[in-house]
């Protein structure tokens, strides 16, 4: 069930500074997440949503700042460290293994959960055999749970953006995290795909209970979504809060209109 | 004072082979700048434009044309060779593998230089074939400094020469003519090239061509070295690890890493190979580019690689 | 091979099959990417701690359980644990819009609805306050209903968590339940089907325990079906078909039911399940087909022509070398070829390489559908049956097969005629009556206890099978008394490619007459290949050649007419072709694109009256309906053309 | 055609991941391997057609299977974690000079310490396999530049490998145990008393080797690690997001790879060639092994055997047909046209069909799995 608690906070960002060369992609950026909530991060193109990702999953080190996640700061992080400490996410222009099937590509997710090592694996009896079908077992339910049985053991290359996304989705839920991150999760899908996902993702939170903080640049999908709305422009944080109250703010209204949609 | 010139003597030796090494590895700098390739076939360029070379001039002398006519009309020979193959490789593969990763790229490259071998070598023949376009007796420097004085390959001396005639045009190319710059362009990024108007597909073929021809004037110093041979493309290869060295997208990095590479493994030879039983030429290159590459990937003169996602 | 035998109800059945067959499936289910096995054992143990959980819950003899959703193994469980507590499961068609589920469950009295999913618990919810007597809903399938109101929802998988436990607490409950078992007989009713009424409000039909079991083992000895069999539960549960198929004969035969993952996946997991016993409706078989031929289009020319070709071989010999009949070396060797090259992988994709008998019925096939399913070696079959008898009514026995007869009479099913042609019968599963409903029972039965199918038929002399005709209230007589039977020989007109509508005229009148409508893409496609050139459907309508064409297809129907007695009379004498396709927006046909027969009549008045004046032509104007809706009307002159009747006798010299 | 599937059903999902989860594959798979098991001695120890003479035996199954082996290693590598390699013929020689050293016992003497370190040969089994695990020590040294490195430099990463131990074989005279002539004999095939001489038992040693190894790779490739390498071959840092620890998948990716070719290139010593100089695992080796896997199938093991066979077929085919037809080609004629042939196979394959054989064998099979229609 979907309740944010107030003071239950998962991740917090202080003071985040991160730039390439000279150009500032974020400036001195703040907010937080709360356990179990959906969170949103807006802002126009260009606004250093996806750089706030990057910095979140430790993709990107940022030069100033600090990222508190479950209570644990860490300056630095190596991006399969974020995952093991129970990040997913999913990418803005899929990132799927293209060589590999649907299946694969969420079982890949396991990775983190399998136990026995490249000896067990090499033999494939008794406790790895019974590891891998448990996995198996596990992968299927979240194939179910997306809908995706019919393609299965498709190479995700021959699949259809919209699926694509899907089981990238599905590749992140396989993590069972605590936080998943969700790049743009409707960009590029007609209106249709776009409810799809948008019932994914609160089935999600709702199922798994998971804490979801997905970025969009277009306002209307996450709006009726979120539970809480940051909006960045320009690396920065110009508004945050309840959809409606972003809604209204000004500032958000100016940011939006300022730039061609 | 003995031992200074021997080491002087040695250097110099190694420096100058090293420019052998460079010019090889331009031809590799301008494909990968260009398209992205890193072009295993370089070497079999070499030996297919030096085999043209030496057997046109070998069958223009026999039928008693004059030296230097058989010597202009056989480089011309060689040079068309040179542009087929580059125009055949543009056609038939690099063009259908657009867009490919650098891999497949890569590996089709090797499919390319087993063709080109093939093929010189059915067609030319796969004797050695001594060629003899420049002097190789030597001169003796600063006799009065060290008793024997240094000896210098005049060999090695116009192998520099062209070296840098051609490091000068090539950079005249870039700088000056309208394709060098849209090479440029390209090599920067392609969808720009494609917005500028330039045939991606006529660019990569003058991209191949350069690298022919650059193979050309490599296989007259080398052929006149060592006779033109199967081997060459051996040697061709040091300039894989000339090029890490250097950085893969830097015209100047490769005459630098040459040199060192030239000069490193010389040196070497000379002080360490006894102590472990010699031949250390064979490696010295790659070990040196491994160690580059675990220090700085990008080499003295490459650009830092960023990803970004 | 198991049958009925004394045991008389379900869970006596369910125990039998526990103990005779404990290790076999008894359901398979393809989910979570695999198929999910369950022993008959293991049902029996869940469907006891099922009943239990139930009884917690208040079910009580004679309680009646809705079932809504598609076959799902819990919603087979739902209705063995019901009847293990003497309790009556009542399946409703999982696609019924909300006010028929509504109806249903009112007149069922459901106190208690088995739902599949989201979907249909949404459904029983929007009607629910029409529903005083339901007081819970129990789902399937949980996806989804994480926001419900608890109180009245409750997971299956709970309620028989919930059972098992309450059945280790205390050993009462567990003997309570199987006293249940043991006092349960025969005479209860064990299922109530709702016919889904094209005539009025839907009737629930009651079947007893008895009555079910002993039909089912007749025709289980009739298939010789074995608790090695296959079955693919896959249409609708609350039709009589899949009730008498999957769960009853399961249940009598001790096989195995196999429950497609979705009703989208239903050809691939018919593929991987390989099912042994197959029923389908003709439009099932032939939608199979069309999406084979749809895709063979795709296939390489000569791949194509290769396997038309062996299709003709089948058409031409695989009838005769299936059923032994002699056949020229030639066709024996292509027929093996084509069975290898062709029939086999054909089957093998279609998933009905393993079936050993496959019945179609509740319409009428078309022949060469049916010759076709046949000729590739499938084991179709037809039967005649309605929900009243509990299925079967007639059935045809292997090596009797006709593409226009139902088959002899099924075991120990009594069948006559009456006086008005209509097909009465008395069958060991025969219903008890329709539920709260004593005037359409009393309808429904002749006063010497047979039950009225409604339908009009009779028994063909040649192969003493029972050919059904029509419905009987649509059945007349020609003034020389001649039954006129209109939708048989419409359908017999229809069978042939050329003519897409027929409507033919005869009731009270001296001679049958019939209006054509051809089929616009089969008929120019013949135009095409026989360069006749023609400007409009109309042109086309009216070209000689076409109606010479038509001819020949009348002619072959009045000679198939000639052969039955009871319709020798009632053949063609003439008939024309419309000139404009019949079509829904006209009215002249309804929406599920059936004629209507009367309305067509009056419209078309001025050729009726041609038809029986001996007119040559007449001149007809109608208004007409263009696709943008605007109006218009198309006027024109029709020839009629007369047909010869011809003699019994002379077509059998023909049919030689 | 072939494939009556209908009634194939999974009800566990290890039979839905089982290597071959068709009946009619599993078949065909028992009798090819009763063939190699007991056909092929049979007929060879018969002489029977076409194992009249040893040639097939010595000249085309041996080293096919022994290829076969090398090209499965180094498709793990290229094929399945991505990681190009140039230097697969030197992983070979380190395993064969290895288990050779081991065989004949080790002497490191450590005159500056003053004591020498000193094993005795160890027998023929262990001494493979422990060439195995050499070769699989020195391929996770040369894997480690991987890890800051990507593909094309990791090509002269695996050069230098091969021009070092190219190299270093034929300098240093420890390796051959001081022979004048450089080249080295391999010890007797003698396993718990069993002495491995006649072709038929070399062939049925190497059938035994390739066969195990090649269903435990199979094992790997299928599982979780095969997963990560290919995640890492598809997309590195997607890869690293859901947790998969680059170090560990390319390192172990070259471990396992350089041990399969470690065990291969002792097996092409000891069993094929018997003696054998280091020109024996030159570059042109390495070069035919990648080969084998591209023309057979980049990320396939099956493809490894196809391409195996592939190469070696060629350049007989090319020594018999034209003899056959009555114009035969002089040896360098054949060498070149192999180039020719195999050098533009290369390229066809990588822009046609970019998995090689393998994929186009699995297209066939599809195709009967739904004949006669086209999807």
């Amino acid at each position: 069930m979907r309740a944010p608690d107030t003071n239950d906070i998962l991740l917090e960002v202080e003071r985040v500074v991160l730039s390439f060369g000279g150009v500032k992609a974020l400036r001195d950026v703040s907010f937080n997440i709360r356990k179990g909530e959906i969170r949103a991060i807006i802002g126009p193109n260009g606004a250093g949503k996806t750089s706030m990702l990057n910095v979140i999953n430790g993709f990107y080190r940022p030069n100033h700042g600090a990222i508190t996640f479950k209570g644990r700061t860490r300056a630095k992080m190596q991006p399969f460290e974020a995952a093991r400490g129970g990040i997913a996410r999913t990418f803005q222009n899929v990132a799927l293994f293209k060589g590999m099937s649907a299946l694969d590509n969420i079982m890949a997710g396991r990775t983190l959960k399998v136990r026995r090592g490249l000896l067990w694996q090499v033999l494939r009896l008794g406790p790895a055999l019974a590891e891998e079908v448990e996995h198996r077992r596990k992968v299927e339910e979240i194939i179910d749970f997306l809908e995706i049985e019919t393609i299965r053991k498709v190479p995700v290359g021959r699949l259809p953006y919209g699926l694509q996304k899907r089981v990238e989705l599905g590749r992140a839920l396989a993590m069972e995290p605590d936080l998943l991150l969700l790049d743009e999760p409707m960009a590029g899908m007609n209106l249709e795909e776009k409810e799809d996902m948008s019932r994914f993702i609160i089935d999600v939170n709702n199922h798994y209970g998971t804490t979801i903080a997905l970025i969009e640049h277009d306002m209307a999908v996450v709006m009726d979504l979120s539970d809480r709305v940051a909006v960045l422009d320009h690396g920065v944080k110009i508004a945050d809060g309840t959809p409606d109250e972003v809604k209204r703010s000004q500032v958000v209204i100016d940011a939006y209109l300022g730039v061609a949609h | 004072m003995i031992a200074f010139g021997q080491f002087l003597e040695v250097l110099i030796g190694g420096l100058m082979s090293g420019v052998l090494y460079s010019l090889v590895a331009l031809g590799f700098v301008l494909i990968f700048k260009a398209s992205g390739v890193f072009n295993y076939a370089q070497g079999a360029m070499v030996l297919l434009a030096g085999l043209a070379l030496v057997r046109a001039l070998d069958l223009l002398v026999a039928n008693g044309f004059p030296l230097w006519v058989a010597v202009v009309l056989a480089i011309g020979f060689a040079a068309v060779i040179m542009a087929a193959t580059a125009w055949l490789i543009e056609r038939f593969v690099i063009g259908p593998l657009v867009n490919q990763d650098a891999l497949t790229l890569f590996m089709s490259t090797i499919g390319v230089t087993f063709v080109i071998e093939g093929v010189a070598e059915m067609i030319f023949g796969s004797d050695v074939y001594p060629l003899r376009l420049f002097p190789t007796d030597a001169w003796f420097l600063f006799e009065g400094l060290f008793p024997g004085g240094i000896l210098v390959n005049k060999l090695d001396v116009w192998g520099a020469l062209i070296a840098g005639i051609l490091v000068g045009g090539l950079a005249i190319f870039f700088q000056r003519t309208k394709t060098g710059r849209a090479l440029r362009a390209v090599a920067d990024d392609h969808l720009a090239a494609h917005s500028v108007g330039i045939p991606i597909s006529w660019i990569w073929f003058v991209v191949w061509l350069v690298a022919g021809l650059v193979a050309l004037v490599a296989a007259t110093v080398w052929g006149t070295k060592l006779g033109v041979q199967f081997s060459i493309t051996f040697l061709a290869l040091k300039a894989l690890p000339v090029l890490i060295i250097g950085g893969l997208t830097s015209i100047p990095g490769a005459i630098v890493g040459g040199l060192i590479v030239g000069a490193g493994e010389k040196i070497a030879e000379v002080y360490l190979g006894p102590s472990i039983g010699g031949g250390i030429e064979y490696w010295f290159a790659y070990v040196l580019a491994l160690a580059v590459l675990l220090v700085r990937p990008q080499g003295l003169f490459g650009e830092r690689i960023i990803e970004r996602i | 091979m198991a049958g009925g035998g004394s045991f008389d109800t379900f869970p006596k059945l369910l125990l039998r099959n526990a103990a005779q067959f404990g290790t076999r499936p008894a359901f398979r289910h393809k989910d979570l990417g695999i198929w999910q096995n369950w022993t008959w054992a293991q049902v029996a143990e869940i469907v006891r701690a099922y009943a239990a959980g139930l009884d917690r819950l208040g079910l009580r003899q004679g309680d009646t359980i809705a079932v809504v959703g598609s076959n799902r193994p819990k919603l087979y469980w739902t209705m063995m644990a019901a009847q293990m507590l003497r309790a009556i499961p009542v399946p409703v068609y999982s696609d019924a819009v909300a006010d028929e589920l509504a109806f249903v469950l009112a007149h069922a009295e459901a106190k208690l609805v088995a739902a599949q999913d989201q979907e249909q618990v949404d459904k029983v919810l929007s009607v629910s306050d029409r529903l005083p007597q339901l007081n819970k809903i129990v789902y399937d399938e949980p996806r989804g209903l994480d926001g419900y109101d608890r109180s009245g929802l409750i997971a299956i998988g709970d309620i028989i968590e919930d059972g098992r436990a309450a059945l280790a607490a205390d050993v009462a409950l567990g003997e309570r339940i199987d006293e249940y078992v043991r006092a349960g007989n025969g005479s209860d009713i064990a299922v109530i089907l709702y016919t889904s009424g094209t005539t009025g409000a839907p009737k629930g039909v009651m079947l007893s325990a008895r009555g079910c079991i002993d039909a089912a083992t007749d025709t289980t000895r009739f298939d010789k079906l074995t608790d090695k069999d296959v079955v693919l539960a896959y249409l609708p549960l609350a039709w009589a078909g899949d009730h008498y198929v999957s769960y009853v004969q399961g249940l009598v035969a001790g096989f195995c039911m196999a429950c497609p993952e979705s009703s989208d996946t239903i050809e691939q997991d018919r593929h991987e399940i390989g099912p042994t016993f197959y029923l389908a409706p003709p439009r099932g078989f032939e939608a199979m087909l069309t999406r084979l031929m749809v895709r063979m289009e795709d296939a390489a020319p000569l791949k194509r022509r290769l396997f038309n070709y062996f299709l003709d071989v089948a058409r031409r010999y695989g009838e005769q070398v299936l059923t032994g009949r002699p056949v020229p070396l030639s066709g024996r060797l292509l027929y093996a070829l084509g069975r290898w090259l062709v029939y086999e992988p054909l089957k093998n994709v279609l998933g009905l390489s393993l079936v050993r008998v496959a019945y179609t019925g509740g319409e009428a096939i078309g022949p060469d559908l049916f010759a076709l399913y046949r000729s590739i070696g499938l084991n179709l079959k037809q039967l005649y049956g309605q929900t009243e008898a509990f299925l079967y009514v007639t059935c045809q026995p292997d090596g009797e097969i006709y593409s226009d007869t139902v088959g002899p009479a099924a075991p120990n099913v009594d069948i006559r005629i009456a006086e008005s042609g209509e097909v009465q019968f008395r069958s060991p599963g025969m219903f008890l009556g329709y539920f709260k409903d004593q005037a359409k029972t009393a309808e429904a039965m002749t006063s010497d206890g047979y039950v009225r199918t409604g339908d009009a038929g009779f028994f063909d002399e040649k192969t003493g099978h029972l050919k059904i005709i029509d419905r009987a209230k649509d059945v007349g007589r020609l003034v020389d008394g001649t039954m006129f039977a209109p939708k048989y020989l419409e359908n017999k007109l229809k069978f042939y490619p050329n003519i897409k509508e027929a409507i033919t005229l005869g009731d009270s009148r001296e001679f049958v007459c019939a209006m054509l409508n051809i089929d616009p893409v089969a008929v120019a496609n013949w135009a095409e290949r026989n360069n006749v050139a023609y400007g409009s459907y109309q042109e086309l309508a009216g070209h000689p050649l076409v109606y010479d064409m038509v001819a020949k297809d009348v002619a072959a129907v009045n000679r198939s007419l000639a052969g039955e007695k009871a319709l020798a009379g009632a053949q063609i004498r003439r008939f024309l072709i419309l000139h404009k396709e019949l079509d829904a927006d006209d009215g002249e046909l309804t929406r599920t694109q059936k004629v209507r027969r009367r309305f067509i009549a009056e419209r078309y008045a001025p050729l009726v009256t041609a038809l029986y004046n001996g007119a040559h032509d007449a001149d007809i104007s109608t208004e007409v309906t263009f696709e943008d809706g605007r109006k218009g009307t198309t006027a024109a002159r029709v020839r009629i053309c007369d047909m010869q009747a011809i003699g019994s006798g002379e077509s059998l010299g023909r049919a030689a | 055609m072939l494939y009556r599937e209908a009634g194939q059903f999974k009800t566990t999902y290890a039979e839905d991941m089982a290597i071959f989860p068709i009946r009619q594959d599993r078949i065909a798979l028992a009798i090819l391997v009763g063939i190699a098991f007991i056909g092929v001695p049979l007929l060879a120890t018969f002489h029977v057609w076409p194992f009249g003479s040893d040639y097939l035996l010595w000249a085309i199954l041996l080293p096919f299977l022994i290829l076969a082996l090398a090209a499965i290693g180094t498709n793990i590598l290229v094929g399945y974690c991505g990681q190009i390699s140039l230097g697969s013929g030197a992983f070979m020689a380190i395993g064969a000079y290895s288990a050779y050293k081991l065989a004949t016992g080790v002497h490191i003497p450590l005159a500056s310490l003053g004591f020498a370190i000193a094993i005795p040969p160890l027998p023929v089994l262990a001494s493979i396999l422990l060439g195995g695990l050499m070769s699989a020590g020195v391929g996770i040294l040369f894997g480690i530049p991987s890890l800051r490195i990507k593909g094309l430099y990791l090509a002269v990463a695996t050069l230098a490998a091969q021009f070092f131990f190219d190299w270093a074989f034929l300098r240093l005279p420890w390796f051959t145990n001081y022979a004048p002539s450089g080249s080295v004999n391999a010890p007797e095939l003698d396993f718990f008393g069993v002495v491995v001489r006649t072709p038929v038992e070399r062939y049925l040693l190497c059938l035994l080797f390739v066969t195990v190894l090649a269903v435990l790779a199979k094992n790997l490739v299928r599982g979780n690690l095969g997963r990560q390498w290919m995640a890492i071959r598809d997309m590195d840092i997607a890869a690293e997001l859901i947790g998969i620890r680059p170090l560990y998948a390319k390192l172990t990716a070259f471990a396992v790879s350089s041990f399969i070719i470690g065990v291969a290139g002792a097996l092409w010593g000891f069993v094929y060639l018997g003696s054998w100089e280091p020109l024996a695992f030159s570059i042109e080796r390495s070069l035919d092994l990648l080969f084998m896997v591209i023309i057979g199938g980049l990320g396939s093991i099956m493809g490894s055997f196809i391409g195996a066979a592939f190469i070696l077929i060629v350049p007989i085919l090319l020594n018999v047909l034209p003899t056959e037809l009555g114009l035969p080609l002089s040896t360098q004629t054949i060498t070149h046209l192999q180039f020719i042939i195999f050098g533009s196979l290369i390229c066809y394959l990588l822009i046609k069909e970019p998995h090689g054989f393998a994929r186009l064998i699995s297209i066939g099979k599809e195709k009967l799995r739904l004949w006669p229609f086209p999807y």
